[in-house]
């Protein structure tokens, strides 16, 4: 019963949140914000409370004849890490956003629309059967939407959210199709069932291709990630909880909850590494040259959403696992830095107008500078860990090609991290901005504790988490340990060299001569002008086409012809009946004629 | 299933038609003077007939011979299917009526005779057991609703009434001519005409040319349903009607066109209802994609939701020609979900109209800042007609895209790209009214108490179906198993 | 020696109906002596009013002489005297409006009734050309009534020509009949066949076709129809048609003809019905309007002959005549002084000035046009059940769908525009009110028990 | 029995078509009397008679008198038809017309000669064989055009009197 | 041989009716008609020995008759108000 409390408390909260915001006179600024934090707090304790015990809870929900869909809610060993990450960042970031949103008026609609999201990500995780799993697939996607474009006053910002949503709705229908084709095969949609069930090998690649084709759409990978920059329209703690931690795991949860099918699906693991790997290097690419904070730690998100599914498709799911963790704190804190530097520059979010803030904000310096230790993959911190699990596995797995590519993109994440953390904190300029509360600073803190701890930990916990049994050669290990650090050191390196601040000159010389390539960087390679270009533009003329044509001219055009059809017969056959007397007697006479005529010509 | 045979029924079908002609006959012997007495008696009547309506049993029955000579006796029986029908509409009149208080002015006697005269029709339809009873009913429909549309409805209201009842009149002539040839051949086979319609079941297929009448039925259903080429006269009629006049015709005359088609057309000919599968399912599929690509270029709200009705009917007649158990529960599901959230929709528009006078999606901007309760009951119907989960929509929606993927995966893929184009015209439709800069605030005054209870019980219906659907379908489960029966066994044997 | 029969005394009362007829129109003769007008009135009332009970009390079947009383010859003889009892009713203001109160208007009135009892009840040809005759002559006079009006001369000298016109190949006919069988009596035209018989035949169609208004010879319909005065319109819609048709149908069962002549008749219900309704789409005058419907109507009777079955066809008749009767009553009371009133510009707006006769009106213009819950309908619907040729059927329902359009833009006329200048208030006389409530009770009572009519017709 | 029946006809045809042809109309009037005269004659030929005479008493005498009547009457106000141009659409229609008149009377003499039959002679009382069978078997018909009579003449007295006072 | 007469009598009664446009020839026209079936009447009741043809013309007589006087009466009111017996003088009622 606990797990079904677990996951309906965050509900109740946005229920309680969005009656209040409708209904009530005089809302008090800080209730909302307490109220969602609470909820998600008690899911935390209950949540850490059942870890890793085997626990379902299912309601009747849909059941016509012979198919049963029951509400299943099943916890086990993975969904609980999601859980646990979910409910414990969650709850940091709600307390981060309860001072963060404070002047906002919309308060409590933030809140109801936070605790929704968390509700939905719950179902999602501990969804028993695929359509309960899609239900919080797509109440996540719902949610993204409305936050996004939670200041909606801005036209901007709305059509972000409607991007997202449509990006994501398109990613939806494959999971639809996915599960449709899973169902016709083995009659039952539950994850159980289909783990266990025996599936001829082609109706599962199209499953899992399909599946994965979703994974793209809610995990920001190459063909559908076109949403996830424009998300960060939305309010930062948004970004953070949504776009960083939670939901864009989600397709790493999908396809590491349904292993054994994807393990069946073998050509479809090529497939996945290399999305993710050239996700990962195309996403770091464009980090390289952005201006605005939350597009770079966004492209950074999708460059590390790249790597988890590198690791995915080269089999290493609890590596996949153990970087969602870890990526999900170090991110998280990143987030939430920029969160506040934001917040004391009063909304200002271009690197360049910023700089020098270590001596105005020390303890959002020091906890980035520790986020920005961990990404880079610095030994003792968790980045390192997790993403040289990846690289180690995708190394020992044969696809040493991939693995090149993700050591060059590990590379350029340290070098534009570096870039970023530079430009904003080092730097002789002295820009005035003031120290967040110790409301944001506390879960800033505590998530930088975790990002630094939480490798070491997650390294020794992950070997438990075995999926199955791997020889351990430790000597090849270390040695690719030394490399990716090696690697790391050099990106830091290069990035101090290029952006001190007297290297000016230099930096102007290589804009000069690689201007076009920048430009190209600036406008993520044109991939969005192209899409607009190639899809947009004619389904809009194709929506106009139709309805013109089809609707307006064929259907109607075809009833007005019947209609004035009937009109014009009746004009016609009024001519016919003159008021003449004479013009009537000869009618008459000659229909006698014709008839006596037909009688007799009937008999011949 | 036992059955008792109880007045209840005659008595819930005709106790509105009743107090329409009292209501005209008291306002023309100048009783109710004045229009309130009128609003809220027959207010009262359509709440009381909910009454009636709750204390039926599912499968009560009651037959008495009518005109012998021709066969035809007067047949009411309500069973599994039905029963949701009958309540969904107990349930619209009420809040139709209510919401139309403040719209409607002048001329109110007429108009509460016609909305009574049209909740009896309704009723006697979807009750209707004897095929020449629900022939009565189906074209009594027509007439209130001409004069509704005719007379309370907008600018080119005579056009779009013509339309509308010329439109039916046609489908339901053919329907007429294949009634008729049934009873004949019942007379041949059993020696004496009779249009009961489980009399009509017995008639044996091989000597029926079952496809022709098949598709005079289906034609009658699919221009009532609206279905894919014959839906044009859905966007005129509900442009020119009074809100009211919209929310009925989206939530209960469209319906008639689904009900029709399982509960006549597929048991009567099975063997033609597996011919003409795949041609029902690409008319679904096309109409899916049609009614979505074409309400995304629309600039006037009600005929953009008039053709997101058409996408919505399309999935429905996708899911009734897949002819299996899973599509058909979900398409009655859908149905009903439709009728809450398109009928929702209209409210609201009409609401905005009583504001502003205009139903241009262009005239409109940054909503959401001052009516923050309409808008919230506005993204709740959007997203409850874009199938999502937790609402009615996707309950409707998933069923019958996995039902239609067990028959033909082809259509049903294009069908599930409707979530895709659903939520583009839906989105943009709510991005312009609702965000950006307030074009004319002085207006927009939000959603008063009144309002709020007139949308409630659609924002109920939603979330029950959405999630507590047990008892809809455990109810649907007889009707369901029967209409198995029919299309596996009974005509297709020997068809 | 040929002795002359004995009449019993059944046979005599067989003939009560008629002789009461002729009797009242010689009262009222008398009476014209006097000034006033209300005895002829009433003495004409009566006898009509006595026509209808008479005939449905009647049973079994009678032959006197060469007349034949069977259960159909009194049902369609008792729905012509109370299209006579309503017509009296509803003219008799309508006379007053006009200046054109004579006693003769009865006398002729009555005297059709009797041709028309005499058409249903004949047995012999020759009895039924008298019949026709009768009724014919009086109706032309009839139609010529208010001389002063150029209208009504015009359509009465035209309605006279074509008529005698029809009548002379109607007789023709009869001489060729005569020529191959020897005797005029129905019995015999089973026997008419050969050139001289089919031709015969032929031309008895050519004069039915005349009179019931059917395609080839309808020319004359919307003219005579228009000029004639409203409640003589109403009364030849109803009445006349009702004893053409029987006729017809009693002309057609007893003789046993070749296919070729019945795709004749397929084709005259074809024309009928696609003009009837087509025309009516564009009329703009109301009783234009209700001629070309009274066509398509026919066109529906021709069907209804095809299918054989008479009884059908009576009843359909039934209904057609009580909701026309009931339309022209409406139309005589909204007329204006010259029957000006009488097109759909002026009478825009009537439902919402005049609520119960608009109410009145709709409910007959929906019967006539098929709609379900009413009389119309069951009248089209038994008509067509038990037709085998569908195809036709299914042209005469999508050709109805031209009608309800006309009917639709004729209730759209009336509700839903906006009353032009000021109509005056219509004043509806006890007379008239009477005579309509009693035609809407039946109307109302075929429409929700129509086996009482059905049972009436086949069980008497 | 054959050359008088032919003088008959002949002078008939003639008579008729100057019915139809004269421009006058009192002289198509005079022309219609020598018809009924060779109807009457033709009648005696058959061996009737009684209708020979009655022709001549009834139709001959009043009915005729009566168009006299009312051609004298009218006619001074009727000009002579003066003869318009005939347009081409005119003369298409006559020539139409023309041919479908001839062909159907070629029709009915083939189906006339079709079935030949010789008359028969019939008895001499033929006066009183008629006028029995009138009696007996056609009574009601007898009857019945007496009532035809009764609304001629209400109908033309309606119809025809000059000036009428409406009453009430 | 006398009902071929007969029958052109009618047709040339026929044509009277057709091409004449002052109505009172078409009346002559129509008693022409009228005339010819008495005489078919008679023709064939004669061939097959039966007086009842006469009958049958005993009453067409009477109706010819009546005819005349209704046709004549209503020409009279006709010339009243129209001041002519044409027929293309009579067409007041347009469509």
């Amino acid at each position: 019963m606990q797990l079904a409390f677990l996951c309906f408390l965050p509900f109740l909260a946005s229920i309680f949140n969005g009656f209040w915001y409708l209904f009530a006179k005089k809302p008090w600024k800080m209730a909302a914000g307490v109220v969602s934090t609470l909820a998600l707090f008690t899911s935390f304790c209950l949540a850490s409370a059942l870890a890793f015990h085997d626990v379902t809870f299912s309601l009747p929900w849909i059941a016509t004849g012979s198919f049963e869909l029951p509400f299943v809610l099943r916890l086990d060993h993975l969904s609980s890490i999601f859980v646990l990450v979910i409910t414990g960042v969650g709850t940091l970031i709600h307390i981060y956003a309860t001072v963060y949103m404070a002047h906002d008026s919309g308060i409590q609609k933030f809140f109801a629309y936070l605790s929704l999201f968390c509700g939905s990500m719950l179902v999602l995780v501990l969804g028993g059967s695929l359509p309960i799993l899609f239900c919080g697939w797509e109440g996540v996607g719902l949610c993204s939407y409305l936050l996004i474009s939670f200041w909606f006053d801005d036209s901007e910002k709305a059509k972000a959210g409607a991007k997202a949503f449509i990006v994501n709705r398109i990613g939806d229908v494959g999971f639809l199709l996915g599960m449709f084709v899973l169902f016709q095969a083995c009659g039952s949609l539950d994850i159980e069932t289909l783990t266990h069930a025996q599936l001829s090998p082609t109706t599962v690649l199209i499953a899992c291709s399909l599946l994965f084709f979703a994974c793209t759409g809610k995990s920001a990978q190459i063909p559908l990630y076109i949403w996830l920059p424009d998300a960060m329209a939305g309010p930062t703690p948004v970004s953070a909880l949504i776009h960083a931690a939670t939901m864009v795991t989600s397709g790493v949860y999908l396809v590491t909850r349904l292993h054994v099918l994807f393990d069946a699906a073998e050509s479809l693991h090529i497939v996945m590494a290399t999305v993710g790997g050239v996700t990962a290097f195309v996403a770091a690419t464009i980090a390289l040259v952005q201006d605005d904070i939350k597009k770079v730690l966004a492209y950074s998100t999708v460059s590390q959403l790249g790597y988890l599914f590198l690791a995915c498709g080269v089999g290493a799911y609890e590596a996949a696992v153990f970087h969602v963790v870890t990526h999900a704190f170090f991110k998280a804190l990143l987030f939430l830095a920029a969160g506040s530097v934001i917040h004391g520059m009063d909304g200002e979010q271009n690197m360049w107008k910023m700089g020098g803030l270590k001596k105005a904000m020390p303890v959002t310096f020091a906890t980035f500078t520790l986020g920005w230790l961990a990404i880079c993959g610095i030994p003792p911190f968790s980045g390192f860990f997790s993403k040289d699990e990846i690289l180690f596995h995708t190394f020992t797995s044969g696809h040493t090609g991939l693995w090149a590519l993700g050591l060059v993109t590990a590379c350029m994440t340290a070098f534009y991290m570096t870039r970023l953390y530079i430009v904003t904190f080092l730097g002789t300029k002295h820009t005035h901005a003031h120290e967040s509360s110790w409301g944001m600073l506390a879960p800033l803190c505590v998530l930088a504790c975790l990002s630094a701890l939480g490798g070491i930990f997650g390294h020794m916990i992950s070997h438990t988490l075995a999926f199955h049994a791997e020889a351990e050669s430790s000597q090849l290990e270390w040695i690719l340990m030394l490399v990716s650090a090696c690697i790391a050191g050099l990106g830091i390196a290069l990035a101090f060299f290029m952006y001190d601040e007297s290297r000016q000159p230099i930096r102007a010389r290589i804009q000069k001569q690689y201007g076009w390539l920048s430009t190209a960087l600036a406008h993520a390679w044109y991939v969005d002008e192209a899409i607009d270009l190639v899809l947009l533009k004619p389904l809009r003329q194709i929506y106009g086409f139709v309805w013109r044509t089809i609707d307006v001219l064929c259907i109607d055009g075809f009833i007005m012809l019947l209609a004035s059809g009937g009109r014009a017969s009746g004009d016609v056959l009024r001519l016919i009946q003159p008021g003449f007397l004479h013009i009537s007697i000869a009618c008459m006479v000659m229909g006698a004629f014709f008839i006596m005529g037909y009688m007799v010509y009937g008999q011949l | 299933m036992a059955s008792y045979s109880s007045h209840l029924l005659s008595l819930l079908v005709f106790l509105p038609a009743a107090a329409a002609f009292l209501g005209l006959g008291a306002r023309g012997l100048g009783l109710l003077r004045r229009d309130v007495a009128l609003w809220y008696g027959s207010l009262f009547v359509t709440v009381l007939t909910f009454g009636l309506g709750m204390m039926l049993s599912p499968n009560s029955e009651e037959k008495y011979t009518w005109i012998p000579q021709l066969g035809v006796s007067y047949a009411l029986s309500l069973d599994g299917l039905s029963v949701w029908f009958v309540l969904l509409t107990l349930l619209v009149m009420p809040i139709a009526l209510f919401a139309s208080m403040h719209a409607i002015r002048d001329r109110v006697a007429e108009y509460c005779f016609h909305m009574l005269l049209l909740e009896t029709a309704v009723l006697g339809s979807f009750l209707a057991a004897d095929m020449f009873l629900f022939y009565v009913f189906w074209e009594v429909m027509l007439v209130p609703m001409l004069f509704i549309i005719g007379i309370y409805g907008g600018k080119e209201r005579l056009f779009a009434s013509m339309k509308f009842v010329l439109f039916t009149f046609v489908g339901s002539a053919c329907m007429l001519v294949s009634i008729m040839v049934l009873v004949y051949m019942h007379k041949l086979q059993f020696g004496v005409p009779s249009s009961y319609l489980p009399d009509l079941l017995r008639v044996h297929g091989a000597i029926i040319p079952s496809r022709l009448l098949f598709s005079a039925f289906a034609l009658a259903f699919l221009i009532k349903m609206p279905c894919f080429p014959l839906h044009t006269w859905l966007p005129d009629a509900h442009v020119q009607a009074p809100t009211a006049g919209s929310v009925i015709l989206a939530s209960l005359l469209l319906k008639l066109g689904g009900y029709g088609l399982v509960r006549i057309a597929f048991p009567l000919f099975p063997e033609a209802a597996h011919f003409f599968q795949p041609l029902g399912m690409a008319l679904g599929a096309t109409a899916v994609i049609y009614g979505a690509w074409v309400a995304i270029v629309q600039t006037d709200m009600k005929k953009l939701v008039a053709y997101s009705s058409v996408s919505h009917m399309g999935a429905v007649v996708l899911g009734l020609f897949a002819l299996n158990s899973i599509a058909m529960a979900g398409s009655i599901a859908q149905m009903i979900s439709h009728g809450f959230a398109t009928g929702g929709l209209f409210l609201i528009v009409g609401m905005i109209y009583e504001r502003f006078h205009t139903r241009e999606i262009a005239a409109f901007g940054g909503l959401a800042r001052s009516m923050p309760k309409m808008a919230f009951f506005l993204v709740l119907m959007t997203f409850a007609s874009v199938a999502l989960p937790g609402t009615s929509g996707f309950v409707g929606e998933f069923l019958i895209l996995l039902g239609a993927w067990q028959t033909m995966p082809v259509y049903a893929g294009i069908a599930a790209l409707s979530a895709i184009f659903g939520a583009v015209y839906m989105l943009k439709w709510i991005e312009r009214i609702l965000y950006g800069q307030a074009k004319s605030p002085s207006l927009a005054v939000d959603l008063s108490h009144r309002e709020i209870l007139i949308l409630l019980p659609f924002t109920l219906g939603i979330f029950w179906l959405g999630l507590m659907p047990g008892s809809f379908f455990h109810q649907l489960e007889p009707s369901i198993l029967k209409m198995q029966f029919f299309l596996t066994t009974g005509g297709y044997h020997h068809g | 020696m040929v002795e002359i029969q004995a009449l019993s005394i059944e046979q005599l009362l067989a003939l009560r109906p008629l002789a009461v007829t002729i009797i009242a129109v010689l009262i009222i003769m008398m009476l014209a002596l006097w000034q006033s007008k209300w005895p002829s009135l009433l003495v004409a009332l009566s006898a009509s009013a006595f026509v209808v009970i008479d005939s449905l009390s009647g049973a079994g079947t009678v032959s006197v002489f060469g007349l034949q009383f069977d259960v159909l010859s009194r049902i369609v003889s008792a729905l012509t005297g109370f299209a006579a009892f309503v017509t009296f009713l509803v003219s008799f203001r309508y006379l007053d409006q006009k200046k054109e109160q004579h006693p003769e208007y009865q006398i002729l009135l009555l005297l059709s009734l009797a041709g028309m009892q005499l058409m249903n009840a004949a047995a012999d040809l020759m009895l039924l050309f008298i019949g026709i005759e009768l009724m014919s002559l009086s109706i032309y006079v009839l139609v010529a009534f208010a001389r002063s009006r150029r209208a009504c001369c015009e359509a009465a000298i035209k309605y006279f020509l074509l008529g005698s016109v029809a009548s002379a190949f109607f007789l023709y006919g009869m001489s060729f009949i005569f020529g191959a069988t020897g005797s005029l009596a129905f019995t015999a035209l089973a026997k008419a066949n050969g050139y001289l018989g089919y031709l015969g035949i032929g031309l008895l169609t050519v004069g039915f076709l005349f009179k019931m208004g059917a395609p080839p010879f309808q020319m004359w319909v919307p003219d005579v129809y228009e000029g004639a005065m409203v409640p003589l319109t109403g009364f030849m819609a109803s009445a006349v048609k009702a004893a053409s048709v029987f006729a017809f149908v009693r002309v057609l069962t007893s003789c046993t003809m070749p296919d070729y002549f019945w795709d004749l008749i397929r084709f005259a219900a074809i024309a009928a019905i696609f003009l009837g309704n087509a025309v009516a789409l564009t009329q703009t005058r109301l009783k234009r309007f209700f001629a070309y419907s009274s066509i398509a109507h026919t066109g529906y009777m021709l069907l209804g002959i095809l299918g054989g079955s008479s009884s059908a066809i009576i009843v359909y008749l039934v209904v057609y005549s009580v909701a026309s009767l009931g339309v022209f009553s409406i139309l005589t009371l909204m007329s204006g002084p010259d029957d000006s009133l009488l097109t759909s510009l002026e009478s825009a707006g009537f439902g919402r000035r005049h609520p119960v006769l608009g109410g009145l009106m709709s409910l007959f213009v929906l019967s006539l046009s098929g709609m379900p819950p009413l009389a119309g309908f069951f009248g089209k619907y038994q008509l067509f059940v038990f037709l085998q040729d569908r195809t036709l059927v299914l042209f005469a329902m999508l050709a109805s769908t031209l009608g309800l359009a006309a009917y639709v833009r004729l209730l759209i006329n009336f509700y839903m525009k906006e009353p032009i200048g000021v109509m005056s208030r219509v004043r509806t006389p006890v007379g008239a009110f009477f005579a309509l409530s009693l035609v809407l009770g039946l109307m109302l009572h075929m429409s929700f028990f129509p086996d009482a009519l059905i049972r009436l017709i086949s069980g008497l | 029995m054959d050359v008088p029946f032919y003088i008959c006809a002949g002078i008939g045809i003639a008579a008729a078509f100057s019915v139809i042809l004269q421009r006058r109309a009192v002289l198509s009037v005079l022309s219609l009397m020598v018809v009924l005269i060779t109807c009457a004659a033709m009648y005696a030929m058959l061996g009737a008679h009684f209708l020979a005479v009655l022709q001549i008493l009834v139709y001959a005498g009043a009915v005729m008198v009566l168009f006299v009547f009312v051609v004298m009457l009218l006619d001074p106000e009727i000009l002579p038809e003066e003869v318009r141009p005939q347009s081409i659409l005119e003369r298409l229609w006559i020539f139409i017309l023309t041919l479908g008149v001839s062909t159907i009377f070629a029709m009915l003499v083939w189906v006339f000669a079709h079935r030949y039959v010789p008359y028969r002679q019939m008895g001499a009382d033929n006066t009183e064989k008629v006028s029995l069978l009138l009696f007996s078997e056609h009574i009601a018909a007898f009857e019945a055009t007496s009532l035809i009579l009764i609304a001629a003449i209400v109908g033309a007295l309606t119809l025809s009197k000059r000036h009428r006072k409406a009453k009430g | 041989m006398v009902e071929s007469f007969a029958a052109a009598l009618f047709l040339i009664g026929l044509l009277g009716i057709v091409l004449r446009r002052t109505i009172l020839v078409m009346l002559m026209s129509l008693e022409l008609m009228l005339n010819a079936v008495n005489l078919t009447f008679v023709a064939f009741g004669q061939q097959q020995g039966l007086l009842t043809g006469q009958v049958y013309v005993f009453f067409t007589m009477t109706i010819a008759a009546a005819e005349a006087a209704i046709g004549l009466a209503l020409v009279i009111a006709l010339f009243r108000t129209f001041r002519s017996v044409d027929t293309h003088a009579v067409h007041g009622m347009r469509e």
